[in-house]
């Protein structure tokens, strides 16, 4: 058996699993669907480092059940289609659901084999979506994450936010999958063919008018953009994020937002580039990245809510991951990578310990928090580290990262948004650090129009603080943030991966069979001193913000900026009001915007 | 009937529309499922209109004689198939989501759910 | 005349799809719902797609709209229960 | 804040519509002739022997969808039932239930079972030669159980749908869709292969896996929809 053969089975087996689960899940016992659920899981990332592996070295192809394509280059079948990027995606998926299944070794005692069996369905979703080289197959798999997503996000049925939190999600994101799969359909009456390399192929050889491209990328990535969240795309995120299991959150921020960015650069690299004009794409994501990140940061800094706080710095992440893929540029996408994996670890080691610290006081409230966890040590420096890893602090990955996509951008106002993008949202996570964990600053009185936040646990018993199901994925997680800033044979192979992505015409070549060896590597991410003073800069300048705002955040500065700065923070969390009309609009409008930049571009 | 060739897209192209407006309309969260169902709809008869060609018959085989009239494109219905089970799903779903939002909040109407402000 | 079939068809469609997303009364709703479906179901068999029209009768004229009257009946129940509670755990 | 919705949204419908008109245009005109993907289906189709060349695509050809396509069912089935669990606080109270139903209605109901059934199932057994398949005689077979709950009363129904069985029905579906996917990987060296003899266009015996596939489809959406419809039906009886 080659790798090529058994790719299929990153998507079946965990699939297979859960539906072993359902069927014998009555009868097993607790301990039996735990244990079945991290073979599976474990099995499958075993399988997605193999396909990594075997991928760096030139793309794993694997045409499903024998229709490869003729001599003319069509097929009539699909197919997988594996690049280091994409493969090493999968590993990441399986990875995470390794742990979220040892974090949650107790969760759901009553329904422990469906909630497992959803875990699982939901990564054969992510590997199917990642690995899938067929447009109507992203589709397919975009709608089985999702589904298993939304059920996992409403799992807490005691929850009234979790459920309406769920409903938003839900409805936002099929709304969007249905316009990517009206945009799939305008790509297959013009083409004739749904599988990614070979739309690229024939989209490139002939002329088509501008409008029609244009109207197909727009639909074709509404959804993807949905799932990335970027800005106007980005409401429903908060809400589900908010009210997951802990879990269940770190999968969210880890894997499926960022899968979300990944769609919008495959189909564009492989069927749009050089198609659709070049400088609106770049126009339109760098715009959407940079609203996306100002107002994730903004609304970060804002909220009591530990959950949604780590949430909207998601958002405000991922903008600055989409900006920097607008550019197109090898070196400075595959700096992206390398600073959204970073962040990934570290987000989700964040929600893990957020989920402890819910569980452990049946509160999620900041202030309600406040010096409660004082005698958890341990979580107590993992937590601050995340933060600071968050701002940049070297030697994490996701200062090296930055580094390089400054680097390899050299504009000066996207080092400025980054930098102040870092600060923000790390301030406001070492801010509840500072409160939560030493007690630092006045144990402040609740706003009295604002009712703390309120959240059900996730297990019913208090699981101690120094749990080793806690700590041990808590660590695993960070370990893997650093050491992606310290072994440069890691940063080098995941910015090598990113790079490959933006090779389009590599990706179609090897579907049809001339496969091309991976792309050379170009400049690789090294700590170049600058960077090193920049993190520590940034990472000193959370650290007072934190402690400003952990004290008070007491006005400074004349009181006409102050009142200004107040009145767009009551602004715009008034815009996410949790209304599902309001989203279902914006994402309405967000087309139309999407539309109106490609084509000023 | 040439001026006809652009109209079931028309069609399908304002079901999409009117069934997102719908979701912003609603006062109910059934409603705004049932709206996103009509949304999906629009997608079957886009899907099922590229698809058609004039004169070819339902893509089912004879016994011998396969090739004497062409055939409507079978992968669209697939397509068009595998969207409706989706459907069905994502209904099915979303409904008993809406069921235990009621529980909870004595109300499926999305001006009166306020716990997720800001 | 295959042609104006199609079209009527599609027409019949796009008006019940609309009409289906103007109906404010949940049960009146369910019933256009549900015409809408077979409406619909009609328009694929006049597109020579009799494999969908079968599904879709099957899905949007039965299973769907019998789901949705299910859900609805224990969502008013819920919320005619205790109006007084509303907006409070 | 309706104020902006409404703003937003308009501006949303202006701007999606003029994306449409200006898109359809580039769009080949309805009824053309040409459709390449179309005439490799057909082909292939022809090939594997499977008259019915929607179910070539989505069993023989484009397979790997499908599978996808039935595990979004199973995920929402499975997600809809953890979902509609009672909660912790709410008692699982039985609404008393009137047993009393027509005699004449009652006969109609057990004929109309007993006809969707068959009917069901027939379109499972012939969807690889004719319209439908597993998934919409599935669907019939499924639905049609519940007009046990239209002839007698819901304890009738309750005996004649064990739904312990019916969710190791639903999963046998699934494991049986990936592990005709694997004797594919074995035999033929690619999962989802079709593997096993064609036959001849149009016998009752052709299509190779393309019948095995509908049948475990059918396995799984018709037990799938008796167990979402019965948990539906389910709170609409009981109290919380």
């Amino acid at each position: 058996m080659t790798v090529r053969q058994v790719l299929p089975l990153t998507v079946a087996m965990p699939l297979g699993m859960a539906a072993v689960l359902v069927a014998i899940g009555h009868h097993a016992g607790r301990r039996m669907s735990d244990v079945l659920t991290l073979l599976a899981a474990v099995a499958t990332t075993a399988l997605g480092c193999a396909a990594t592996l075997a991928a760096s070295h030139q793309r794993v192809v694997s045409w499903l059940a024998g229709w490869s394509p003729g001599h003319d280059g069509r097929s009539v079948g699909l197919l997988l289609e594996a690049d280091a990027l994409g493969a090493g995606i999968a590993t990441l998926a399986a990875a995470l659901t390794c742990l979220a299944v040892v974090y949650g070794w107790r969760y759901f005692d009553e329904i422990a084999w469906q909630y497992h069996a959803l875990l699982l369905v939901f990564l054969a979703g992510m590997e199917g979506f990642a690995l899938s080289g067929d447009l109507f197959d992203m589709f397919v798999f975009f709608e089985l994450m999702g589904v298993a997503g939304y059920a996992l996000t409403a799992l807490k049925i005691e929850d009234r936010s979790a459920v309406q939190g769920s409903l938003n999600f839900a409805v936002v994101n099929s709304l969007g999958a249905y316009f990517s799969l009206g945009g799939i359909a305008l790509l297959y009456a013009d083409i004739g063919a749904l599988q990614l390399p070979i739309i690229g192929q024939e989209l490139r050889t002939r002329p088509n008018p501008t409008s029609f491209v244009l109207a197909a990328f727009v639909l074709t990535a509404c959804g993807f953009l949905v799932k990335a969240a970027i800005a106007p795309f980005h409401f429903w995120l908060a809400d589900a994020h908010a009210v997951a299991p802990a879990p269940v959150c770190a999968l969210f921020s880890g894997v499926m937002v960022e899968l979300g960015l990944y769609g919008v650069a495959r189909i564009y690299f492989v069927i749009f580039d050089g198609v659709l004009p070049g400088a609106g794409f770049r126009l339109a994501l760098t715009v959407l990245g940079a609203v996306g990140a100002v107002v994730g940061a903004l609304m970060c800094w804002q909220q009591r809510h530990l959950k949604r706080l780590l949430a909207y710095s998601t958002i405000a992440h991922i903008g600055i991951g989409a900006l920097t893929v607008a550019t197109g540029s090898a070196a400075a996408v595959g700096g992206a990578v390398l600073y959204l994996l970073a962040h990934a670890v570290v987000k989700a080691s964040l929600f893990l310990m957020v989920g402890g610290l819910l569980n452990r006081y049946r509160s999620i409230d900041e202030i309600a928090l406040f010096a409660r966890a004082r005698a958890a040590r341990p979580l107590a420096v993992a937590y601050l580290c995340g933060g600071a890893a968050l701002a940049g602090l070297p030697p994490f990955g996701l200062a090296l990262g930055k580094g390089f996509v400054e680097a390899s951008l050299d504009t000066p106002w996207v080092t400025l948004l980054v930098g102040l993008v870092s600060v923000v949202t790390a301030g406001a996570v070492l801010r509840t650090g500072l409160r939560v964990f030493l007690g630092l600053g006045a144990r402040e009185p609740a706003e009295a129009d604002e009712p703390p936040a309120k959240e059900q646990p996730d297990v019913q018993r208090r699981p101690a603080l120094d749990h080793i199901g806690l700590l041990g994925p808590v660590a695993v997680l960070l370990g893997a943030g650093l050491l992606l800033g310290i072994l440069p044979t890691w940063s080098r192979a995941v910015t090598a991966a990113g790079a490959g992505m933006v090779d389009g015409i590599g990706y179609v070549q090897a579907a049809l069979g001339n496969p091309t060896p991976a792309p050379s590597i170009g400049p690789v991410p090294i700590w170049r001193p600058e960077d090193v003073i920049v993190g520590l800069v940034t990472t000193a300048a959370a650290m007072a913000l934190a402690l400003w705002g952990a004290r008070g955040a007491r006005a400074v500065g004349p009181r006409r900026i102050t009142d200004a700065v107040a009145w767009v923070g009551r602004g715009l969390r008034a815009a996410h009001s949790g209304h599902l009309g309001d989203y279902v609009a914006w994402l309405l409008a967000g087309v139309g915007v999407l539309g109106v930049l490609l084509r000023l571009g | 009937m040439r001026s006809m060739a652009y109209f079931p897209y028309f069609v399908a192209g304002w079901l999409m529309v009117m069934g997102a407006v719908g979701i912003v309309w609603s006062r109910n969260l059934v409603r705004a499922i049932v709206c996103l169902s009509v949304t999906q709809s629009g997608t079957y008869v886009l899907l099922l209109a590229i698809g058609y060609q004039r004169h070819a018959v339902a893509p089912i085989l004879g016994a011998q004689d396969e090739n004497t009239r062409p055939l409507v494109d079978p992968v669209v219905q697939a397509m068009t198939l595998t969207d409706i089970v989706v459907s069905a799903g994502v209904t099915a779903l979303l409904l008993a989501i809406a069921v235990q939002v009621a529980r909870r909040h004595r109300t499926t109407d999305p001006d009166q759910l306020s716990t997720l402000t800001g | 005349m295959a042609d104006v079939l199609m079209v009527g068809a599609l027409l019949l469609t796009a008006a019940t799809g609309t009409v289906t997303v103007l109906t404010r009364e949940p049960r009146a709703q369910l019933m256009v719902l549900s015409s809408f479906g077979l409406v619909m179901s009609l328009a694929f068999l006049t597109l020579q797609a009799p494999d969908v029209a079968l599904s879709q009768l099957a899905v949007g004229s039965i299973v769907v709209p019998l789901m949705t009257l299910l859900a609805l009946r224990v969502i008013e129940r819920h919320s005619r229960e205790s109006p007084t509670k509303r907006g409070k755990p | 804040m309706k104020r902006l919705r409404w703003l937003v949204c308009w501006f949303g419908i202006c701007t999606f519509g003029i994306l449409l008109i200006f898109a359809i245009p580039g769009l080949p005109p309805v009824g053309d002739v040409s459709h390449p993907y179309r005439d490799l289906a057909v082909r292939a189709a022809v090939e594997h022997a499977t008259a019915n060349t929607v179910a070539s695509v989505n069993f023989d050809t484009r397979a790997f969808d499908t599978l996808g396509e039935e595990a979004i069912f199973f995920t929402a089935v499975l997600g809809a039932i953890a979902l509609l669990r009672p909660a912790r606080h709410e008692k699982d109270r039985r609404l008393p239930h009137s047993g009393r139903v027509l005699a004449s209605t009652r006969l109609a109901g057990y004929v109309f079972l007993g006809i969707t059934t068959v009917v069901g199932w027939d379109v499972v057994a012939h969807g690889h030669l004719t319209p439908g398949g597993g998934f919409q005689g599935g669907i019939v077979a499924g639905s049609g159980l519940h007009l046990a709950y239209v002839a007698g009363n819901y304890s009738v129904l309750q005996r004649i749908r064990p739904l312990r069985l019916l969710e190791i029905g639903e999963a046998a579906g699934v494991v049986g869709f990936i592990g005709i996917g694997l004797a594919g990987l074995v035999c033929a060296g690619s999962f989802l292969t079709n593997f096993v003899p064609m036959g001849i266009l149009g016998g009752f015996l052709s299509g190779g896996t393309v019948a095995l596939l509908n049948a475990v489809v059918g396995l799984e959406v018709g037990c799938g929809v008796v167990m979402l419809l019965s948990r539906f039906l389910e709170q609409d009886l009981v109290m919380t």
